[in-house]
Parts: C-alpha cells; structure tokens; sequence
C-alpha cells in the first residue's frame, strides 16, 4: 500500500497536526479529574453492590465527597482515609466516610498522608496484578483456540435481555460469528451511574452492567472450547460511565469496546470536557487490559451525507488515534472506525467506497480497522438490502479490515432476528472466502475515479485538521463539522461532574498505568 | 357499493396464490425439522406447502424458506385508507398564502422524544436543508420553527411550544422496539391534554413505522411515515391553522401536488 | 404418548412467533395496495402485521416484504417422518456383502425418463466418479449399473431391465413444473404394474423434489431427494434384493452410517 | 485488455486451428442439406399452416419428397413444379404435389428447368427483400428508442401460457429488463416439426411459434415505446427444427437466438451432421437478419465441473465463433455463452471467475459476450443463492459482458416468479450502476492468481484445440471432451433427415446469402 494515493510525508504531516491539536486537550485531562473517573478508582479498588436505595455504592461515595468539596484529592486518597478510620470492607469504608462529619475530612499530618499513600498504592499495585492476572486467562484461551482469518465477523444481539441474548450469541457463534456485541439499552449513555446485577429489561437493546459482562463472557467461553474458536465479547465504554465501563469490561475479559473521543460529545450531547477526560481514563484501562477499541467515525455520517462529509471521518480518525496513542493504546488495538455509506442510487459508489476504505488503510496500516456496513440508506426490501451488504462484504474483504460488522437485510426495521444474522453470516462467510487475497491481485491505476477521489478527500481532511489547529478543537466541534452536530464547550450533559485536581490529587492507578511501559 | 375487485397472491399465474416465508424453529436440524415446518405452514392454511431450504441456522434452530399457495382472497374494492389528502402549495405559494390568509408567521416546535436520539427525521421535515430537495420549514420566512433535537422530555417540549403559543408540535419517534414508541406518544398526548393544548395546537406524529392511522389512534391529529416531505408537513400545518381559525371548513380536504 | 413438546417460529425470542412473508398482489403501489397487503396477512391469520417494504414490481404488480407473529403452535412430538433408516455399509463391505450373501451381481437399471433431460442426477448416483466424494455404483464389482441417460421413455426403460430381470429400476425426475414428474411417474409406475415387475423388481423415485413420503404415495419403494449419495442407494438395493430373497425379513429397519 | 494474460500471436493460433477444426465439416454441410433445412426454404416462400392432420404443410410436403427420394434436388425446385403444374397459391402447391404420381416428378426440358429456377430465384429475392425491410423496422425502433448501457438484462418468462408470458415480459421491462427471453416447452428441441399458433399449455416453458413470436414481439414494440428503451425478445434455434425457428424468429423480428453449433449434440442427443448443417442454414438467416446469437459454452459447466472443464468451454467458443463467422455473422451479433458456474464452497471463487471471464473478454474483444448467471450451485437458500448472484452481476459489469442473464435466487426450485424476477432486476441495476468502469481502475497483476490461472486454462484450451485438430472433432466429441457428454456421428435423433444434395440442388437462399458481401 505505502505509496498510493498519497506520500508518506503528507501522513506523518496528519499525525504530527492531530498530536498539536491534541495538546491543550491534554492539558484540560492533566488539570481535571471526573466523578465517573472516580468511581472507577473506587470500583477497582473493589468497592461493588449498591445502597439501600439502589444507588451504587461508589456513587453514594463520589456524590458525598463531591458536595463535601473534596474529591479534588481523588477518591483513592479518601477510600485510605476510610481505612485509617478503621473500615473493614469497603462497603465499611463508604458507610464511615459518608458518615463522617465534614472536619473529619481535614488533611492528616505529613507523615501520615505520606504512610497512607503508601500503602493505597500498594492496594492499587496488587488489584492491577489481579486485573492482568484476569486478561491473562483470556490471552491463554486465545491462544488456545485461535480466531478464524481476518475480517472478523462481528454481529449484534440486542434483546434486552441477557438471558436471551446468551442464546442468540450462542447460535451466532454456532453461525460463524467471530465477534458478539452486546448493543446497551437506549440512553444508558446517559445514566450517571452503572446499573447492577443481571437485567432483562432495556429497549434497543441490554443494560451494560458487570454481572451481564461476567454471564455473556462465560457463554462465550464455553461455546469457544466447543467450536474451539475464540469468540470475542464487546460492549460500550460510551456515555457518562465510559471510565467505569471500560474498567467493568476489562475486570470481566471483554475483548473489544466502542470507546471513542468525540461519540458522546456529539451524539449523546455529552460535556466536551466531561467527555475528553472520561475517555483519556478509559483508554488508560484498554490499554492495560488489551482491549481492542471502536471508534464511532461511522456516526458522522449517519446524520451529515456520506460523499459529502468523507474527509470529515478521516480527519477525525487521526485525532482518535492520536488521543489512543497517548493513551497508551498500540496499533494492533485500534478499530478505527469508518462504513459504506454512500447514497447508493448515487453512481460509482462501489468505487467511491473502495477509495474511502482504501484510503483509510493506508493512512492507517497496522490498525485492524473496524468496517460498518450500510445502514442510514437501508431499505425495507430485505432482498436489495442483502445485496447492498454483499457489497460491503467485498469492500471488508478487499482492504483487509479487521474487524467487521455485518450488515442486516433488517436494518431498516428492527434490531436482528436469529434468522437475519444466520442470513448475513453465510454470505459474508461466502464473500470473504471468495475474495480474500483479491487486493493483491490488481494495483490501483494512480490516474483512476478510486485515486483521485482518494486524494481529493485526503486534501480535505487535511484543510479540516488545519483548521482545527489554527481554531482548536472546541471551535472546530461548534461549528459542526463533525457529524453535522454543533456543540459548545459549556453545553451538555456531565459538566458538573468535571473536578479540577488538587495539587495533591492522588491516583495511583494513573500513576501505574501512565508509568507503563 | 362498487362491485368486487377480488384479488390474490400472484407468484408466476395470475391468482396461483404463490407466497414465500422464511422463519426459525428453535429445533436441530432434521427431516423431522423439515416436516415440522410443513405442518407449521399448513396449520397458517396454506397448500402446495413446499420446504425449499431448511438451514442449520445453529445447534439448536432451523431456519427455513419455504413456497406454498395462499388460499387468501380479498376484495380490493372493500379497502380503504385514510389518507391525509391536501392540494399542495409550492414554497412560494404557500408563504404568500400565509401572508395573506394568516397574515402572521406560523410557529412550529419539533422534537424527538423520550429517549430517543434520533434526529435525522425531525431535522429532514424541519433544517433549512430539509429532505429530497424539499425546503425545510426553516427555510420558509412565513414560518418560525424550533428544532429542539432529541432526547427532549415530551413535558420539555410542551412547555416550549406554550410559551410561544406555538401553531403546532412535531414529535419524532424512531425507535420502536417493544413500542416505546406508542408508550412515548400516549405519554406525550397526555401531558399536552394536562396542559390543555390538545385541542389548541396542531399534534403530529412521524417516523419511520408511523402511519396516519396509528398517529389518529394515539390521539394526534396527524401521522406522518417513512418518505415525508417538508411540504407535506408545511402545507398540512397551515391549512390546520387555517381552519382553527375558522377560515377554512373543518377536515376540508385537498388533492394532488403543487402545479 | 410422550409429553407435548410445543414450538413456535423463533424471531428475536423464545416463542415471539415473528416470521417473514413476501409475495406480489396484482394492483398498483399505493398507501390502498399496503393496505391490501395488511388485510391479506391478517386473513392468514397473523397479528402485528408490518408491510415493511411495498415495491413497485411493475405498474401493475407491487411486492411486498412482511414481517408479523404468527400464532401457529406445534407439537413437535407429533410429528413423525417416514426416513429410510439402514445401517450403511461402505464401499468394501458392502461389495463383500455381496458376495457372500448375494453370491451374483445385483443388476440396476437408471434413467431419467419421460421429456426431462436432467441427466447430472442420475449420473451422480450410477456413474463412476459418483457424487460428494462417495462412488458411483458402476464403480462397485458387485453391482452391475446400466444408465440409460436421459428422455427415456418408461416403456423402453422397463423393457430393457426385463431383458436382463434387473433386480431394481431408477428413475429420474428434475422437472417438476405442473408436476409434470408426478404424472410421469403414475405413468411409469402403471407400466410396472402392465409389465408385472412392480412386485419383483424395487422400483426407486429421485429428484431434487422428491422424498420418501412422495415416492412410497406415488407407488415406489423408495424415494430419495436432494444430497443422496450413491452409497445410500447401494445399501437400500441390497437390503431390498436380501428381503426379496427371504434372507431378511422384510422392512427390516438398519440405523446409522458405516463405521 | 490486449496484451492481458496472453500473447495476440497465441489467440491468432487459436482461431487458425479453429478454421482448420471446422474445413471437414463445412465439406459436410456443403455436400449435405435437410430435411428442416428444405422446410425452411418452403416457409420462406410462404408456406404456412397445417393440413388437415394439424401437421404442418412444410412437414407433410418433405416427408412426401423425402420418400419420393427427390428431396435431393432441393424443395425450392419442387415448389417450382408444383407452380408449374398450376399451383394458384402455396397450399394449392402443396396439395397438387403431395398428390402427384412419381413419374410427374422426372426432370423437365433443359431449357424450362433454366426458366424454373429463374422464376423461382426472382421469387426468393423478393421474399428475401420483403424479410430484410421487416428487420429494416424493427432498427428503425432501436435507433429511435436506443437500448439502456451494457450489461442487457436477460430475464427468463417461462409460464407455458404465451399470453402470461406476455404480462409477464411487461412487468420484466417495467422492471428494467432489456432482453426478454421465452423459455421453450421441455423437449421441444425434439420435436421434428414447428408447432401452429398461439399455445397456453407448456412445461418449464412455452412452445416456440411463430404465432407466439409475434404476439410477444408485438407487446415489447408497445412497451418499447411506452419506455421509450427498445427491449429484446430472444428465442431458441436449436434442436432439430433449429434452421426453420431461425426463419420463424428473423421474419417476427426477434433480436436474438440462443443458437449453438453444438448444444443439441451433447444436450439433446442430436446427430451430429442433422445438427451441422441445420446450424450452418439457421446462422445463415441470423447474419441476414441481424439476429445476435448465443452460443451455450455455459451449459458444458452444469455437467463438467466448471472448475475442471474450464478450457473446454474456451476451446468451443473459438469453435463456435468460427462457425459462425463462416456463416457470415459479424463480431456483434456474437454473444459468446460462458458462466459462473463454480462451486461456491470452494475458495477463491470470484478470482476464478474474474479470470475466467476476462479471459474470454480477452479472446473476443469485440463480440458483446453472453454471461450466464450461477444455477448449478444454487441453493434453495434463496439469500444465499442471491448473494451468490450478486457476484455474478459483478464480473458481468466489471468484464463488460454485452448480455447478462440475471441470476434468480429461486434457480434451485422452480422457473422464476414474478417477485423473483423483480428482485434480481434491482439488485443489478444497483450493482451496475455502482461498479461501472470498475475495470478501468485496476491493472491486473501479471504475477496473481487470475493471470496465472487465465494462461493455464488457455493452455489447455490450445491441447484440446491441437487434440481436435489432430484427430477431428467427431472423435473428440466421442471422447466427451465437451460437457463430459459422449456422443457418435452416426447416433443421436435425426440422421435420417439428412439427405446428400444431387448435383443440381436448388436453393436459392443459400445462393443468396452464401453471395451477399
Ligand atoms: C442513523 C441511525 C442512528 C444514529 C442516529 C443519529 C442521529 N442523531 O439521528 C446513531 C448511530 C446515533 C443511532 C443510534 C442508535 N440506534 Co439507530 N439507526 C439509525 C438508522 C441507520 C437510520 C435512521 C435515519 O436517520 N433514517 C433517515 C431518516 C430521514 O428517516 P426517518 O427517521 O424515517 O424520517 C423520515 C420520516 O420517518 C419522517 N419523520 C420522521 N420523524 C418525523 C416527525 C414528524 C413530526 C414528521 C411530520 C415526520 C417525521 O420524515 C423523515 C423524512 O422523510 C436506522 C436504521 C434505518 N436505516 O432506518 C437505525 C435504527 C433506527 N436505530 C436503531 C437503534 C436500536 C439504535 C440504538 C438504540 C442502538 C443502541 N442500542 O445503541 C442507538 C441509540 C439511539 C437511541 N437511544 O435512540 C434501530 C431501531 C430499532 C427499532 N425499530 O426499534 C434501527 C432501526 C436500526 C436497527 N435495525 O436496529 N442510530
Ligand atoms: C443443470 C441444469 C440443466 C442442464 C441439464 C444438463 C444435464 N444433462 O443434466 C441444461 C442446461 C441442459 C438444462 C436444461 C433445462 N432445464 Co435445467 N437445470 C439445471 C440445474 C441448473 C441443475 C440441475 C442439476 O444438475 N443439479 C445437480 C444434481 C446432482 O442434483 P439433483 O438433480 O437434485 O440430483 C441429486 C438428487 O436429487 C438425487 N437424485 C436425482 N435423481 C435421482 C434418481 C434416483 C433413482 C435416486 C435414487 C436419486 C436421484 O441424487 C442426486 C445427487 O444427490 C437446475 C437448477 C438447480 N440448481 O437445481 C435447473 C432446472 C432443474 N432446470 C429447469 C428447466 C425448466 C430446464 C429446461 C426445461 C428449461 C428450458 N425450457 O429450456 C431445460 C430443458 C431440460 C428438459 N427438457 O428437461 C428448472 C426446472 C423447474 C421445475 N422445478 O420444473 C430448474 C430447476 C431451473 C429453474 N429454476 O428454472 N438444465
Ligand atoms: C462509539 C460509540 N459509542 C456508543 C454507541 C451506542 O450508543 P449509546 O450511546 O446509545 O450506547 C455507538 C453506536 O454506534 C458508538 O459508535
Ligand atoms: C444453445 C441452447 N439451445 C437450447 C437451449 C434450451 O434447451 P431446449 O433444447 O430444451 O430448448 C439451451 C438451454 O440453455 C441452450 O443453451
């Protein structure tokens, strides 16, 4: 691929703008702490299960610690507290400390704070070890039972109940599935705190809870060593509750999430700041865990047109990437996202959909990149509709993506039945054996509609990300350009749970994972 | 009373009765499968039942494709479909006709309920950019539209419109699944009867599985569905205005689009 | 009489009843024809009808796509399939089966008869090269396969296996339209009976929309669809030539495939 | 293409020993006519109807000369008699020489016999003129209503019922078909006379009449206009009234013939030399006629294994085409028949077929070519068999094939369905329109699999050409080289219709159209 379409200097130019355009964001993430990065810290620390009145207990905590004004410190710093002030559990530990009377919260002398630093991190060092102990196992059954080629087939189950949808991946697996996503109910996204236990109610869709991840992540185990395939697991670190998320996911072995800077932002309507910070966090526990991320470029043009808004997805997928470098994230765990999406009564679009794919991978060339297939222009013929997806079948194929989502003959109606997934793996099962290798057979005329348009685009994107160096990000976001959606700095959802660090904020996990390797 | 138009299934003869079906049985895969599928279609009455395909969909499901005749007659003459009939204004047209008939902007707020995020639909019927090459509502100066986006709370919305005494409510419903979407509207028209703006204000009801029948149902005077122009919903908006006003007989209908 | 095993179609849930129908009515597309569309599933019985989809097939034809719950329940412990159970032999076995208990060649004569030239189906089950991997009779010393290939009329194909009393007669039918290969087979199983061979000789029906059940209505011993392999037929000739002999008592029934 | 796979040096070696395959056989046809070939000279002169038996007069007038053992002399000379002897109309003319004693039948006096077949040759001209200005009309329609951009959408009717064909072909053209092709009656092909008039009773297909013809030519006439795109019909000459059906088709002003030098040898177990010289006359009347034809190399891979027999389709088609270029058709009216006809299961399948069909582009530039969808393979899984249709509708655009039949996702089950028809018709609009010129992007690399795979396959088309060369098409007939089928010179039905011309055979038709530049 090196070579085509554009020079790698023009590439490496992309990277260097995202990382410059990135910069004050990481500055606004260094300065600030959330209250759902928070609750991760408490989570990890093993603080589970809810209050008498349903809400979980690190919600209890970060809220009292929050309107006591000191979470600044970080929840890590005052679950030591709790345990200096003789917590046995941490269930204890929340009980005393939203027990305690305000002075009670006032720092302890130097040596002490210094002590109970101290021995947190030592805490922290020793569940981060349990967390890899745990991602271990799964790399072990990896490696038992290795994944079928590339593309993988990755479907969709959406019952809203979890006993349900175990059966359905059951049988997608059965089917050929290499990838079960469990899509949430709507709107969780904008809960502010992670329901528990096991659910069987939720629209569009299942609750993401942790006892949900542990219950499809053992099915999925147990149908691997049956079909002595590893069938990965992924869900949604998005939403108010990415950071909790990604922690919950990672704690339960799910092997990939839709993680993405700019998703909730744009359409959850989420705080940009809120938003920014939660997502560095999450990245930080990908990372570590090994999970694979998705990133959403494919929304974008969903709502703004897909010929029309092409440069758009690439520009932003080198400000994804470079938000996930910084993050820790390697190539080989980013499924940067982008989809067949183009008008398809409009001429040329297998073309002009080989050129985007094609472009993207080159600009891109060691990520597994995750292809979404047609959605917005569906029809209701299911018949036509299958065709359409054969089409993205190909294009997956034919660039060597990584991770696919297959397209639904149903889309336009309702979320899959068993059938439409068994319908959809068999032919893309069909495509992908036809073709693979296809890329190798014929070399790109430089002159061509694919070319041109490949570099038209990339010209684009390049303007865009200009921009958003010269403007910054914020006015880059307000003026819509991303997914036709405008949002300010200050609007949205979650600002109120952006905390500026104190100057002796204390995260050991960050500390950790920061210090990695 | 017309006299009959009696019509069936044509697959490769007129009246054949030739239908296809697919569906899953949660059973393995076997000959007793394949007949269990025949007996399913014969008990739905149908003949000729031949089981074309019966696919290992999983361990434990079967899916199947299957052709059979229909016994199904219908008399086509019997049908009829409320239709939301108007003579279309073309853009021009109808802002003069407001201008002169109403003689005052038209207010319009839409949204997408609920838990809804979908805003594709509402911003198509109410963006300047609008749909199909079809103005949005934006885009007409003689109205005035508030696009509030999705996840708006219906009591949100209500208390929006009322407080610029709005001419009607656009209400977006996308998701369907176990009908939140029915749920959603009955619980919209219920706030707007609270708030006593039912009778006052025009209700519409879209989506992509909405119909006119099911929006008369759940209590809104219009339902509108997949493939609607922004000029169905202006010219629809302002003939309800006009006959609010009692400048127009009530349900006066209209046909055929704009010359 | 075991206990009531209850199934119903599998959409997104255990027993939802959601299949998929599509079919074309004669009548141009319209918002009437949709509903047309809803009536003619209703009447089959089914509920939560949605016309999803109402294309214009022609100016005068318009397919539907549907999705509705059907109500039909069945008992699959009912249900019970005639299938032709034998304990397979392979390949080796089965010759020396032969030849010890036989102790000659079985004779079988095959052709696709009447006006259908569909020959690849009966060449797969007598010709050498066989089908899926598995041998065709002519390539088992113990068998002694005549294929007459195809358009043979069933008078000429009963009198040349007389000829050489033919212990089994194959026959072929792919053309099913106007089930033109049932009345073809009445007719040749009628030649049988005139020639009165269809008590000495095992008379076999194939094809794509064959199967066991059809066959045995139609009069034939057996019959075989869609994926026979010529080996099944091998062992089921055999058995029946045993039966025939009296050296194994009759509609023995044999389970499994060879070992 | 030029240049692609093979060398122009190789293909010119092709064609030569193609030439010297067929020199035997056109010393057959010169020194043989039949007796469909002389039935067809009569209805050229007008003879239609049938006597009283409900035998057509052409039958009844032959058979009376074939057994009179003057067939030899050719009918066109005995239709000349009988008008001597007074015959007021065609009818009459029969009727007076069916029942004429033998003696009536000697020779006449030099000069009158000069004077005879005069009259007669004026006569033919004329007719001759008469069919040429009928295809004058149906141009003019073409020119004044042009046809919709290649790959032409072939669409099967096949009800039986020729007037439910013809509601049938409507809604196909309303659909966006661009060729209508009537399915004949199964076994037609065997029928040793042309049935009368407009037929409802046929299976897997409708009787070929030129009653029927006409009917349905009339109705696309009407929808061509209502179109305003010419849409055309196409028929089968072949079988053993394959020369009269041409005549019927050229007179009605068809468009197209499925018409094969060899298919009802191999799949109708006709006599090789009834079959040569009856297609020798029927491509005669097609060149004159403007008639496209279709050769049926496809149906070789639904008995062969297409993966395997792949060059021996290959080495027909330079036979066919041989064939009839020496019958005077031009590259256009060539619609060369070739398939995707490989098992599905196996891998690589569309780079195997890509090849395959770019190396047929590659041997015949300039004939449109006749792609023929998937049917073998086809599974009664009618999302997966349109999946697999799908691809086929792929190379077709990519290989830019003249003529594309369209794939029904019910090939496995019954002769399409309205609905079905409707289906494919959508799909590759879609396809087409979406991949159009999708060759003209890519160079294809002379390393890979399809280059790779094309010159193998051309080479061993070249051993079966060299094999047929050496040792005569009969032999390599017998040795089932073609669609696995064996077959004799002197077996197969209708030998007995063919008679050695006498020395002074008459048949100014073929003087006509042997002469026409
Ligand atoms: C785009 C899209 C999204 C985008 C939405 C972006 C946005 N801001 O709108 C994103 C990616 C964010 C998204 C997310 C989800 N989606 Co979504 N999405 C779609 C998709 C692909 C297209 C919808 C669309 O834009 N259509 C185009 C517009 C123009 O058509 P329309 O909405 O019908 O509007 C027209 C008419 O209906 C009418 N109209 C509409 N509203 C109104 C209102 C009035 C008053 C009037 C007069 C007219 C009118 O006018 C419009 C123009 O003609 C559909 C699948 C499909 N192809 O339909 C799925 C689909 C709607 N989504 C679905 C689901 C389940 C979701 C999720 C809930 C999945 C999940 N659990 O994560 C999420 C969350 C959304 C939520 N909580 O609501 C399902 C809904 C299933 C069902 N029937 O319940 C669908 C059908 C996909 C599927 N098969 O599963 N989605
Ligand atoms: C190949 C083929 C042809 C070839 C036949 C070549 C040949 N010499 O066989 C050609 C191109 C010549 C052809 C012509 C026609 N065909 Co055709 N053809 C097919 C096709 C594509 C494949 C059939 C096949 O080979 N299957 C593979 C074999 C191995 O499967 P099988 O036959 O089912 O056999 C297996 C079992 O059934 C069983 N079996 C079969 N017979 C027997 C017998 C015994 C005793 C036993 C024990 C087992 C057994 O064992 C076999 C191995 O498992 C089918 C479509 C399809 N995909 O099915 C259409 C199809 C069968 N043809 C069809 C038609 C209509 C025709 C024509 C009549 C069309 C026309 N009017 O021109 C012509 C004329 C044929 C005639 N008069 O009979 C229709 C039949 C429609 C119907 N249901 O009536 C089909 C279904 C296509 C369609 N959808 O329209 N055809
Ligand atoms: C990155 C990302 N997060 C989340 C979601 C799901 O949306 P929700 O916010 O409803 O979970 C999507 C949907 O496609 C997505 O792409
Ligand atoms: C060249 C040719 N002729 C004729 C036919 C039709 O067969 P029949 O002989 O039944 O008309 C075919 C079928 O595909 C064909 O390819």
């Amino acid at each position: 691929m090196s070579g085509l379409f554009v020079t790698d200097e023009q590439i490496a130019e992309a990277r260097q703008l995202a990382r410059e355009i990135t910069d004050p964001i990481f500055d606004l993430i260094s300065r600030n702490t959330t209250i759902s990065v928070e609750r991760t810290v408490l989570r990890w620390f093993g603080v589970d299960g809810v209050g008498n009145m349903g809400a979980p207990l690190v919600n209890l905590m970060c809220d009292r610690l929050k309107e006591a004004g000191v979470l600044n410190k970080g929840a890590a710093y005052w679950y030591g507290r709790a345990l200096r002030m003789g917590a046995t559990s941490p269930l204890d530990a929340v009980e005393r400390l939203t027990a305690a009377p305000l002075e009670a919260l006032k720092p302890l002398p130097e040596a002490e704070e210094k002590q109970l630093r101290e021995e947190i991190r030592a805490e922290a060092r020793a569940v981060v070890e349990e967390l890899k102990s745990r991602v271990a196992k799964r790399n072990e059954l990896k490696r038992e039972f290795p994944m079928a080629p590339a593309p993988h087939k990755y479907v969709i189950v959406a019952t809203g109940n979890i006993f349900d949808d175990v059966d359905q991946a059951r049988a997608a697996a059965q089917a050929g599935a290499d990838v079960i996503a469990v899509i949430r109910s709507t709107a969780q996204s904008l809960l502010d705190y992670v329901p528990q236990g096991a659910t069987t109610e939720g629209y569009g869709g299942t609750y993401a809870t942790q006892e949900n991840f542990r219950i499809m992540r053992e099915a999925l185990d147990d149908e691997s060593r049956k079909l002595k395939r590893y069938v990965e697991l992924t869900n949604y670190s998005s939403g108010l509750c990415m950071a909790e998320i990604a922690f919950m996911a990672a704690w339960e072995r799910l092997d990939m999430l839709l993680n993405d800077s700019m998703y909730g932002i744009l359409f959850r309507d989420i705080n940009m700041r809120r938003t920014f910070i939660d997502q560095y966090f999450s990245r930080r526990i990908c990372a570590l865990a090994g999970i694979i991320i998705n990133t959403g470029e494919d929304n974008y043009i969903t709502t703004a047109d897909a010929y029309d808004a092409a440069h758009t997805v690439i520009a932003s997928q080198f400000i994804n990437e470079c938000f996930a470098k910084r993050a820790g994230l390697k190539d080989w765990q980013l499924g940067i996202g982008h989809s067949y999406e183009i008008d398809p009564y409009k001429p040329d679009t297998l073309l002009l959909e080989l050129s985007q794919a094609m472009l993207v991978r080159r600009c891109f060339p060691d990520a597994p990149l995750k292809y979404m297939p047609p959605t917005k222009h569906k029809e209701t013929d299911i018949f036509f509709s299958h065709a359409y997806d054969v089409m993205a079948d190909l294009v997956a194929v034919w660039t060597r993506q990584g991770i696919q989502l297959l397209g639904m003959m149903t889309e336009a109606m309702h979320t899959p039945l068993l059938g439409d997934r068994y319908v959809a793996l068999k032919s893309a099962s069909y495509i992908h054996r036809a073709a693979r290798g296809i890329d190798e057979e014929f070399t790109v005329r430089e002159d061509g509609k694919i070319a041109n348009r490949a570099r038209f685009v990339f010209g684009k994107a390049m303007d865009l990300l200009r921009e958003c160096h010269k403007d910054g990000m914020v006015a880059a976001i307000g003026r819509g350009h991303f997914g036709d959606v405008k949002r300010a700095e200050l609007g949205g959802k979650g600002l109120d749970g952006v905390v500026e660090k104190a100057p002796d904020y204390f995260n050991p996990f960050l500390e950790l994972m920061e210090s990695a390797p | 009373m017309p006299e009959k138009q009696l019509i069936r299934a044509y697959g490769d003869r007129r009246d054949d009765g030739v239908i296809q079906l697919s569906f899953t049985l949660p059973v393995a895969p076997s000959e007793k499968a394949k007949e269990a599928a025949q007996l399913y279609c014969k008990k739905l009455g149908l003949t000729d039942v031949k089981v074309a395909a019966a696919e290992r969909a999983a361990d434990a499901y079967t899916f199947f494709v299957v052709y059979a005749r229909s016994p199904v007659i219908i008399d086509y003459n019997e049908i009829d479909t409320p239709e939301i009939v108007i003579k279309k204004l073309g853009f021009y047209e109808l802002n003069t006709f407001i201008e002169e008939k109403i003689a005052r902007r038209v207010v319009v707020f839409g949204a997408c309920t609920g838990t809804d995020t979908h805003t594709v639909g509402i911003d198509a019927i109410l963006n300047m950019k609008g749909f199909a090459g079809d103005y949005g509502l934006e885009r007409y100066p003689w109205f005035e539209a508030f696009n509030l986006g999705s996840q708006v709370p219906n009591t949100e919305l209500i208390r929006r419109a009322i407080e610029k005494n709005a001419d009607a409510i656009l209400v977006s419903q996308v998701v369907t699944q176990r009908d939140v979407h029915k749920e959603n509207s009955r619980q919209f028209i219920e706030e707007a009867k609270k708030a006593g703006i039912d009778k006052k204000m025009t209700l519409l009801l879209g989506g992509p599985r909405v119909d006119h029948k099911l929006a008369l149902e759940l209590g809104f005077d219009a339902g509108f569905g997949p493939g609607t122009k922004p000029s169905d919903v202006a010219n629809f908006v302002v003939h309800q205005v006009m006959q609010r006003l009692g400048k127009e007989a009530k349900g006066t209908h209209f046909e055929g689009e704009p010359t």
